[in-house]
């Protein structure tokens, strides 16, 4: 099995509301000196060995799992015995 | 192997472990009596859940038996998923309310959105298409940061679930008052429209028919959440409460589309939906209602996680799942309808004609119960009631003698202020039915293809109630019939939610027997039957109970389209009567 | 004239949709499952406001992965009418038959109220109706308002008068107060306000009406009527 | 400053009804052999070098970026010279 780690962003230059807001509300409870928080989204799943190839992960990341107008995304993926 | 695990019987017994589950020694007694043996830990466990006040209104029932329940226009009183009224033409209207208060208190998204789920699937398994959506809310003043943060949240939970199942959220209520401050109350109420000839009942009838599962599969959520609702939170709730229920509205979606078009095959016998106690309530309840029995392989039955046990699949709350019975041979009729909406449908048991409630598990019987003994031989209690020494008395008083400033405090206070940032959150539109949304006395919603409509609003005021039980009863039953009548609608049934603190302390349930009153001799004067309920104590958070709340649902009848009338004021010079004394 | 609704499992203003054409416009209209691939006889698809598979992920984004998409953008490429509404324009943005993407309102909040919009432009197939300029309003219904796009794609939509909407009082933060855009040929139009909506004086607001009548006008301009 | 990086995910055995969502629709577009599909949140953001502390990032965490009845989360920091 193989684990991979999805990690989608916001583009740079892309306003971020959530973010804005998250880190507005941080900031009034009394949270000093943070700034630039960005949100974005984290997935974890599983691939059986043979269907996992770098060209399907960055396939079904441009497809679905991130949206190229406005996302970034990045994945790592890692050996695993799955039980 | 889990099952080893698990206490045996003389262990549940001998350390009285059914005392963690909320079973009083007599209670168990009673189990033991009724079985002729002890029970082992999952029939403990039924037993439980089957015998809190949440699904066997153990300590209620004596009071709601004071409430009239029939009219004319009443087609389904109490006892099923919704209650259901005629509105003519073949047509009816169901609805129902429930509360979710201590799963809100403790995950307030999740908690109010599985509320919401909840109910909706209270009416469409009575074959009823949802068109409307209520609530009635109560959290502790403003002024704390919780506070601030249950109200967001449970308000975005109802939010994210409704829109997203698309059934209008077409009004409600909040107050805001010290007394919910650790116990928010989270109340629901949903309203369906039906074809007569389209009316379910969840009863499990014809030996040998096959029972059915459908929806989302079984997790470890909410294990234990009908006896968690029956006791009083605590500090220590957020802790050691078992994984949380998490609502599912896209699921919820499917399933409403997919029963609605079973309701139509005759192949469908009965109907229910898993609410609290799961499996165990949705089967033991509609073998109970029809006089049979009903035997599950627990093997079958559809699981998101792995190893689960018996007692931990029947106790499990996981939400959007449904139960229903089938015609023995046509179950690939079932099958069929729900693929179409990307659902299975399982055989998971059939109906036997003994009337026992039992569960395979690996082969073992883990399970076997009389049905009745969940049911109708669950214990009823008659709870001392005394009146408080201490009458109440009125605190707040208007500060001066300024009309104009004591008025602008007045609409300074939240529960008096404008809800729009509550009702701009809820889409009250969407099926294109309402005529009047929220902001006004009542909602309004048209009845496509007549010339009429239907009103429903919810309502209590329960600093009236902590004043004066029973003329705060009475007032929140005619505040319900006031708000339809100014909307152009005759009030004709009600639901209720009865919120309260522990009713094993005699001033608690002296409130109760008397807000019970005050309701119930309301309902007759004005007519308006109770056709469903729900009742939900242990409202009280280290000791203090939460003033007397019972939240009134009413709907009614707009005879006439022209008849819808708004609050608001409509022409500069119109004239401005005062009616009433 | 035979509008198709496309039906995603999630969709909750298809029922609406269909209201609207079968009821008010008098016109023929049929549901087509996402799991059909053609769209043979239709004159107008109509992609409705919903939660397609739960907004899960991002909005409209499975659904752009649904059978029937191709079809849809065969049948654009023919020069017919497409219009989504809400979450049928997310649809719309996730599939590329538009350009741009949504994000969460500004607020973060889902936002359900009536809200004023002017038409920026009247000269396409969906507008024909309404004068340039108009201010109508129309209810919005969305937590995904919130347009976004490159400056180069703005400068195109601008150039090209593909603004066919705007809010007059921005509720969500879209850029330029973009409530509908058309593609660059002017036959697929997305918009977030609910003309379906408001097309019944008894639910308080018929703005919405001429919209559908705009597709019907048009339509009968290019087919000889027989009656 | 401090680049603080921080992943969210939901608590083993919650509901994860948009993970299985994703999950099925990457499986129905022919992406064989995805399983276990977990959808979480991902926050990146900076923090000032003197306000930043584990127990300032935990506790931020606990009362904002995470939901520690559903949600579990781990951080990352790292010295950044930021721009
Ligand atoms: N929780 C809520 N959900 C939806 N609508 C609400 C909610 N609370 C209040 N409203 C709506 O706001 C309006 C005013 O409510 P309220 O202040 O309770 O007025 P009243 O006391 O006159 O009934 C009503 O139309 C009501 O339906």
């Amino acid at each position: 099995m193989v684990k991979v780690k999805v990690y989608v962003t916001l583009k740079e230059g892309v306003l971020d509301p959530q973010g804005k807001a998250v880190e507005q509300a941080l900031l009034a409870k009394d949270f000093k000196g943070v700034s630039d928080m960005r949100i974005g989204k984290y997935m974890e799943f599983y691939m059986d060995r043979d269907d996992h190839s770098d060209r399907n992960i960055q396939s079904m990341c441009k497809q679905l799992l991130a949206n190229p107008v406005i996302e970034d995304y990045r994945y790592e993926t890692e050996e695993v015995v799955h039980q | 192997m889990p099952l080893l695990l698990e206490p045996s019987p003389n262990e549940i017994k001998e350390k009285k472990l059914y005392e963690d589950m909320g079973i009083t020694d007599e209670e168990f007694q009673k189990i033991e009596d009724l079985l002729g043996r002890k029970p082992n830990y999952t029939e403990t466990g039924i037993f439980s859940v089957m015998w809190s006040e949440h699904c066997s209104y153990k300590k209620s029932k004596p009071l709601l038996n004071k409430f009239p329940t029939k009219s004319e226009r009443v087609l389904q009183g109490p006892g099923e998923g919704a209650g259901i009224i005629d509105i003519g033409d073949d047509l009816a209207v169901a609805f129902k309310i429930e509360s979710h208060n201590h799963p809100s208190a403790i995950e307030p998204y999740q908690g109010a959105a599985t509320g919401v789920g909840g109910i909706i699937r209270d009416v469409f398994s009575m074959g009823a298409r949802p068109i409307a959506l209520l609530n009635s809310l109560r959290f502790g003043e403003l002024d704390h940061p919780r506070t601030i943060y249950l109200f967001e949240e449970v308000v975005a939970g109802i939010a994210g679930y409704g829109n997203c199942v698309g059934i209008p959220t077409v009004g409600g209520e909040v107050q805001f008052d010290d007394c919910y401050k650790g116990n928010p109350l989270v109340n629901a109420m949903c309203v369906g429209i039906i074809k007569h000839e389209d009316i379910q009942v969840g009863q499990a009838k014809g030996i040998g028919n096959t029972v059915m599962y459908i929806g989302s599969a079984t997790g470890r959520d909410g294990i234990h959440g009908a006896t968690f609702a029956s006791e009083e939170l605590t500090d220590e709730s957020a802790e050691d409460r078992p994984a949380v229920q998490v609502g599912d509205p896209f699921m919820e979606k499917l399933l409403i589309e997919a029963c609605l078009e079973i309701v139509k095959s005759d192949a469908l016998v009965g109907i229910q939906d898993m609410g609290a106690a799961g499996l165990t309530s949705s089967a033991s309840e509609m073998a109970s209602k029809a006089g049979t029995g009903i035997e599950m392989n627990l093997d079958l039955i559809p699981q998101r996680e792995e190893g689960m046990t018996p007692y931990e699949m029947m106790l499990s709350e996981s939400q959007e799942r449904m139960l229903v019975v089938v015609e023995k041979g046509r179950e690939q009729d079932i099958k069929d309808i729900v693929a179409t909406y990307d659902l299975e449908a399982v055989e998971v048991g059939q109906v036997i004609e003994e009337k026992r409630f039992r569960l395979i598990h690996k082969g073992d019987v883990v399970t076997d119960v009389p049905v009745d003994a969940l049911a109708e031989d669950a214990p009823v209690y008659h709870m001392p009631s005394k009146k408080p020494e201490i009458v109440q008395q009125s605190k707040k008083t208007l500060s001066t003698n300024d009309p104009q400033t004591d008025l602008e405090q007045l609409l300074q206070q939240p529960t008096i202020a404008s809800k729009e940032w509550v009702y701009q959150q809820y889409d009250h539109h969407v099926q294109t039915n309402t005529v009047i949304q929220p902001g006004s006395d009542a909602a309004v919603l048209r009845i496509r293809g007549t010339n009429k409509a239907i009103a429903m609003t919810t309502d209590c005021n329960s600093r009236y109630l902590h004043l004066d039980p029973k003329r705060g009863g009475q007032i929140a039953v005619a505040e319900a019939a006031r708000n339809l009548i100014a909307s152009g609608a005759e009030p004709v049934a009600i639901t209720d939610c009865l919120n309260f603190g522990n009713p094993d302390k005699p001033d608690v349930f002296w409130m109760m027997e008397q807000a019970t009153d005050g309701m119930a001799k309301a309902c007759d004067v004005l007519q308006t039957p109770v056709i469903s309920g729900n009742v939900s104590l242990y409202n009280e958070t280290n000791g203090t109970s939460v003033y007397p709340t019972p939240v009134i649902g009413m709907v009614g009848m707009v005879h006439d389209l022209a008849h819808i009338t708004t609050q608001y004021a409509k022409e500069v010079g119109d004239a401005v009567y005062l009616i009433g004394e | 004239m035979n509008f198709a609704v496309i039906v995603f499992p999630g969709s909750n203003c298809d029922t609406d949709l269909f209201h609207a054409i079968k009821d008010v416009l008098g016109e023929k209209v049929e549901y087509v499952s996402h799991q059909e691939h053609d769209l043979e006889g239709f004159d107008a698809v109509l992609l409705p406001g919903g939660f397609s598979y739960g907004d899960y992920l991002r909005s409209g984004s499975i659904a752009s992965f649904a059978n029937i998409m191709p079809a849809i953008k065969d049948f654009a490429e023919l020069g017919k009418p497409v219009l989504g509404i809400c979450n049928g324009f997310q649809i719309l943005l996730e599939s590329g038959l538009l350009p741009g993407a949504m994000k969460r309102n500004a607020g973060l909040k889902f936002i359900c109220e009536s809200t004023p919009l002017t038409v920026e432009h009247n000269e396409t197939m969906f507008t024909n109706e309404y004068e340039m300029d108009e201010r109508i309003n129309l209810p919005i219904a969305h937590a995904d308002g919130n347009y976004e796009c490159d400056d180069d794609t703005l400068a195109r939509l601008e150039a090209n008068h593909q603004i066919v909407f705007k809010y007059d009082d921005n509720p969500n933060g879209s850029k330029a107060n973009i409530a509908g855009i058309v593609n660059e040929r002017g036959n697929v139009l997305g918009m977030m306000p609910h003309p379906e909506r408001a097309v019944e004086a008894l639910l308080g607001n018929d703005d919405g009406l001429r919209l559908f009548q705009s597709i019907l006008v048009n339509w009968r301009e290019h087919h000889a009527v027989t009656s």
